[in-house]
């Protein structure tokens, strides 16, 4: 239909507005959790990669996402609709094309705010230790190679959409981006530190967070944001983005208590950190849910997501991989639980409402193919940039820390004894 | 003149700081500090890792005093200072061989 | 009408967004008014909340009081739409019930964030020294017991509502929830702190916040979020709405200078915290008078609800009870000024405009009678826990700090000299 | 129309929530980066600002600049709807008057954060060193003789709208607000900084940020409320919001990059300061375009606003103007800059789409007189209270702490030994 | 040597620090500290509840030097601190047995 | 009985911790403080006005030691903080008169 929705228009505003803010919320949250003498550079991955994606999107990153000439389901011809020219969103007068009662121009902002976050999501198994300049340059390359493609495959009527190869077995459901966003970035994560290497002293050296409150803010912005992005992803400001609403929220708050209970029973505590962490871990579970879900089996999703991050996030010490902030134990672990148990908590075709086991078959099937081709791809994305530009600052910069080194800031005032000396080059 | 320094748990500052005035002692310069010592640190929990923190905080303050005041301000501040739990510190005299006050000038027990 | 409105269930998504985002702002609001040692758990018990009342309102919190099955006009019948089931919000093929426009599930979600904020605000009472267990279980007692059934008396159609007993005087008035949300609180956090005494050194000792910026930050939160809470229990985008959105906001500025001109001449200072304290002051009293009052009554409110909760929060060190953050100086307090005022200006039949004293009286009995309510039940829940789990820490544990001690945390990075000791326990 | 649109009206409630929620974030920003002694004072002055402005907005802000009774373009008649009365706002059964669909009490809402904010942006230029009374006094009088009218002249049909003399020329662009509200400011801030003088030790001692995670944070709140201000601006939800939407977070983007990549080559580091400051001067520079550019335009625009910004923040040193927190720098010339280049890259009229230099030459026009009538309006209030309140604390209060001689508080807590030393007085 | 530490005014650090320098002082080691004394205490108000801040905040400078070096570099700090107002604060002198530079090993006035 | 003071690199301390545990110190005294010296400051860049920050993050040791033990003391906090970079910092020894430990008033060596 051609005509406005303005209340579906007004809430797909509302929805891009709110997970746009997700990634500063991001910002935060891992900023709070890396030493003091990090925090700036950990801020700063989330704030370049909203500078830099957020242009790309404009230029090329929708064509290859949403454009008309797909290549062999993979992703479409970046050039057919560059800088959102080609008539795509808008006609020959320079309107808007209105496509079910949603101006297409709506759908790009609220489609780049996802490319941002989950380039976003990666840094967090980075901290402490990597080149801004290389960070950027990466940003750059693995939206394009991995997360445009990967959003044409699974949304764009791609390979792994209801128009892929694997929807004979049963119609793929990825609501919100379980596979595009969470199982994508933290295959990446993986990759990357697997590349990189571990920051000096990683368990052996405690890196405790410096700032716990803001971690909690930022679980919060999260949250909050998150309604965005999975209530939004209704694409209708109707029922069905009511209960992907309700789900997303009761996900989150079961997923407190399932992560504070694992914690309280094998620790002693419930922590702070528990909580925020149980927060994402069960919005991620819930993202490629939140349509498909009755709000008791959110509930039952969020404790199992909650728990089960909480052990996860323990085996980066056990395997010796410096996954800083958990991105593995979080978003891929998260990811998977929510993607995988679609094919049992679905109301409509899973396996506990009498759906047989065909979708849950499917359900890893994508799983398992989005794991490959993000992994391939990050894999050679990663290791070019170790053999050109370099991953890794100096130790100095590392020990001393990389705020100063790389970004010429500290985070805090500090005691006083500096002197200006450079007049200022305007 | 002597300097004498206490280490001590920092919920008991304030009870010091008054037993000091009662005692007649006009100034003191108090800053923050960790201590590491018999008393047991605590158990920090981040993500499933544990991490003993065995510098515990404490507040250190220094008074300088007439060196016939050095044992009866020491005194002072153990009265005070005291829980009887382990890790309620430590106080200490060191000679000093001179003082100034900056506002001034003076020098020695005037400039106290 | 069965019809969807995409611009009001736009509208109330949103709102319900807004208001789950209060709960964190009230957190920060709260963890930076106490000391650097509590800020932890004063988050926590936020965030705790978050998780339980998230659960427990889709489980019977809908049902008890939305339900149709009225017991006695006190509270719904928790097992009648237990789970959201029993085709009171999905019909039997699963679709979301529409109701005057709006997706019920929307509703659902919507009321859900005001059983959780509501809960929150008393922690306010409890700071620096509850136990995290007994918190958790008072949340899930408490809810249940006194904030559901207020819901339904006020909202439900039960005791307290237009259909009501008192109804004959005048039809009572609670917009947003003045008595069901502050009010209700209000003696919550009051009889609690009576029960559980004062924290150690409480009146002698200063207990200075430890992050002004946090407070008002979170209070800046509590204003944005308080736009869903008002203007969305307007249930319509439209003039009522407006008018509701516009009030809110004016009676929280109204209510900044009233309460800065109180200290100004009382002590001779205009802080921070004052500014911070005032907004919530306001935002308090306005909530049960936003679709009743005209721009210029809500100044006229704002002004001396602020005046009244600055003078209000000394209250306690005369009297002696630590309302730690003043959940009785501005919740009860705000909540009493908004609810009687009404009687006052409401445009329609309020005594400044010839509405003679009805209305005044109505509100004054319902005041009394959710005061009533709410101390016995929060009482027997209190005296319950008191004899059962116990509610306070250790001495120790309080002294040296409530997060070291219940979360294994400390909110802030401190000198070096922490050493990993237990491999970790995936 | 008079028929409600609830799409648009959901929208312009949560634009208006949106803009309400940016001047805390200002706070945030401005406070962030002022020394840690005076942090409180400077987020005051924007709480101040939603305090005093808030009120007076409803009494006569929206009648002097949305009044029927046009004083020669310069303003409407503060008193024909004072207090929102006079049948503008409600009609005579008190019912909120609908105009295109949207009631106009929401459009006092959203309007009157926009009067908040642009005083608030002010205040950047005042940090450290001015008295709060001033400041509040000083707010009134500007927002009533400098803002009011400029919102009259540009937007309410006065002097510098389509409607005024130099629409002859083209129609003059100021789609949300780059003459009204950072022009306006900017010139402001300049004009005062000159009155008012530079805090001790300017250029001299170290004025560092004293938190920049702060300074961010606050950034993405304004960047996530000025999707408010400018899609909002767009008064309906539809292809024009959307694009509004679109181009202001790709200019906030790509003025990231700019200000780095000016920053890097200049100074050799790309700084977390510099990453906040670009996001602000994309923002402020997309304001008056958002409405007429193409995504790509917004690319350029972005790039350019970041870059000269990055310039311009130097200046204040060569000249030796203390504009602490960069106002000038910033919003005055991201204003010029946005509101020049319409002239280049409107889609429709502009020199590149082959519209001549009319459009450019209306333009500059109305910049100049902006500036010249808020130069003037400025200076004459700013003289008048140097000589009457004074604008200065004394030397030893913004030594020691304007936090602590003006409000009484002190940001952070410190080493212990305050003791309660008077009774409070309830 | 000797120790030479000041408790000064955190806003005389920076013409302390150029002071000693010019004075051919080639290091030094500060921190943070709290004074209490004759100055008076500020004023702190939380909704409504007055709490007098007795603690001051200060900075402490401590400079090892060769035992001749003392009294010139006490001078230097005084004067260089000096505001002339109460809470100035003060400069003290403590004898050292050895120093030794941790980079080298060097031990002595050598170390300095 | 004497103090042994040492100012050394904040990434150092958990080693030299480590190591006055292994030669049988039982207990010491941290702080936080900042250091200038012959190591360069950094560079800090705010708005295109760069600074040239001279005081570098450094932490402080205390330890009250039996006076035969103050020699053996300094060499190891000396070798284990060794980096031999410029800025490793300095250890000193001054007298002591005497020492009390809060909790018990023990005074002398007993109270170590
Ligand atoms: N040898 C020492 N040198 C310097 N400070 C010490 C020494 N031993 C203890 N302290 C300080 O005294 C504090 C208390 O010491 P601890 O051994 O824990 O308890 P106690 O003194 O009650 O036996 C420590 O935290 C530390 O700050
Ligand atoms: N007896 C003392 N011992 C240690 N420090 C002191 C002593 N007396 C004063 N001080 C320090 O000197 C500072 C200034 O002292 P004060 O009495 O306020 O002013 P003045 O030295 O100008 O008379 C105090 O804040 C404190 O840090
Ligand atoms: N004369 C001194 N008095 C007190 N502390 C000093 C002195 N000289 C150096 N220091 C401390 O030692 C640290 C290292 O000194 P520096 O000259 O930079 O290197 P090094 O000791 O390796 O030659 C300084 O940062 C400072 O804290």
């Amino acid at each position: 239909m051609a005509e406005l929705d303005s209340g579906l228009t007004a809430w797909m505003l509302v929805s891009a507005s709110l997970v746009l803010l997700m990634t500063p919320g991001l910002a935060l949250f891992y900023g709070g959790m890396v030493r003091g003498k990090a925090v700036l550079n950990m801020m700063m991955m989330s704030f370049g990669a909203m500078g830099v994606v957020g242009i790309v999107y404009v230029l090329w990153g929708w064509s290859m996402s949403y454009g008309n000439e797909s290549v062999g389901g993979l992703f479409a011809n970046p050039f057919e609709q560059f800088g959102l020219g080609g008539g795509g969103v808008f006609d020959e007068s320079g309107e808007a094309i209105i496509s079910d009662g949603l101006p297409l121009i709506v759908d790009v902002g609220f489609q780049a705010t996802f490319a941002i976050i989950t380039v976003a999501l990666i840094s967090g198994a980075l901290a402490e230790r990597v080149k801004f300049s290389t960070w950027l340059v990466f940003a750059v390359l693995w939206v394009t190679f991995a997360f445009f493609p990967m959003a044409h495959m699974v949304w764009g009527g791609g390979l792994l959409s209801g128009d892929g190869p694997f929807a004979g077995i049963a119609e793929p459901v990825d609501f919100a981006g379980g596979t595009v966003v969470h199982i994508n970035a933290g295959v990446a994560a993986l990759v990357l530190v697997l590349i990189i290497g571990k920051r000096k002293g990683f368990g052996r050296e405690p890196m405790r967070p410096h700032n716990l409150p803001f971690v909690m803010l930022g679980a919060a912005l999260l949250w909050f944001g998150w309604f965005g992005f999975n209530a939004g992803s209704a694409y209708g400001a109707d029922g069905v983005a009511g209960l992907a609403w309700v789900n997303t929220s009761t996900a989150a708050s079961a997923a407190i208590i399932g992560w504070l209970i694992t914690e309280k029973i094998r620790d002693g505590h419930a922590t702070s950190l528990g909580a925020a962490s149980g927060i994402v871990a069960g919005l991620v579970a819930v993202t490629p849910a939140a349509g498909s879900l009755s709000p008791v089996g959110a509930i039952l999703l969020g404790l199992v997501a909650g728990a089960l991050c909480a052990l996860a996030v323990g085996l980066k010490f056990k395997f010796g991989y410096d996954d800083s902030l958990d991105v593995v134990g979080v978003h891929l672990v998260g990811g998977l639980v929510g993607t995988i148990m679609i094919g049992f908590l679905a109301t409509d075709g899973g396996l506990f409402y009498g759906g047989g086991f065909n979708l849950t078959v499917v359900q890893i099937i994508i799983a398992a193919v989005a794991i490959l081709i993000s992994g391939v791809v990050t894999l050679i994305i990663g290791l070019a940039l170790k053999a050109t530009m370099g991953w890794r600052v100096s130790d100095d910069a590392e020990v001393g820390g990389i705020d100063l080194a790389v970004h010429g800031e500290a985070a805090y005032e500090s005691l006083g004894g500096a002197r200006k000396t450079t007049e200022v080059k305007a | 003149m002597k300097l004498v320094t206490g280490v001590i748990q920092p919920h008991r500052l304030d009870d010091v700081k008054s037993a000091l005035e009662a005692a007649g002692v006009r100034g003191m310069t108090v800053s923050e500090a960790s201590g590491y010592g018999r008393q047991r640190g605590h158990t920090e929990v981040y993500r499933g890792a544990e991490y003993t923190v065995d510098l515990i905080p404490k507040v250190r303050i220094e008074v300088l005093v007439a060196s016939e005041d050095a044992a009866s301000v020491t005194e002072v501040i153990v009265a005070a200072a005291q829980t009887g739990k382990i890790g309620d510190g430590k106080v200490w005299t060191v000679p000093v061989d001179d003082v100034a006050r900056v506002r001034t000038g003076e020098h020695g027990v005037d400039a106290l």
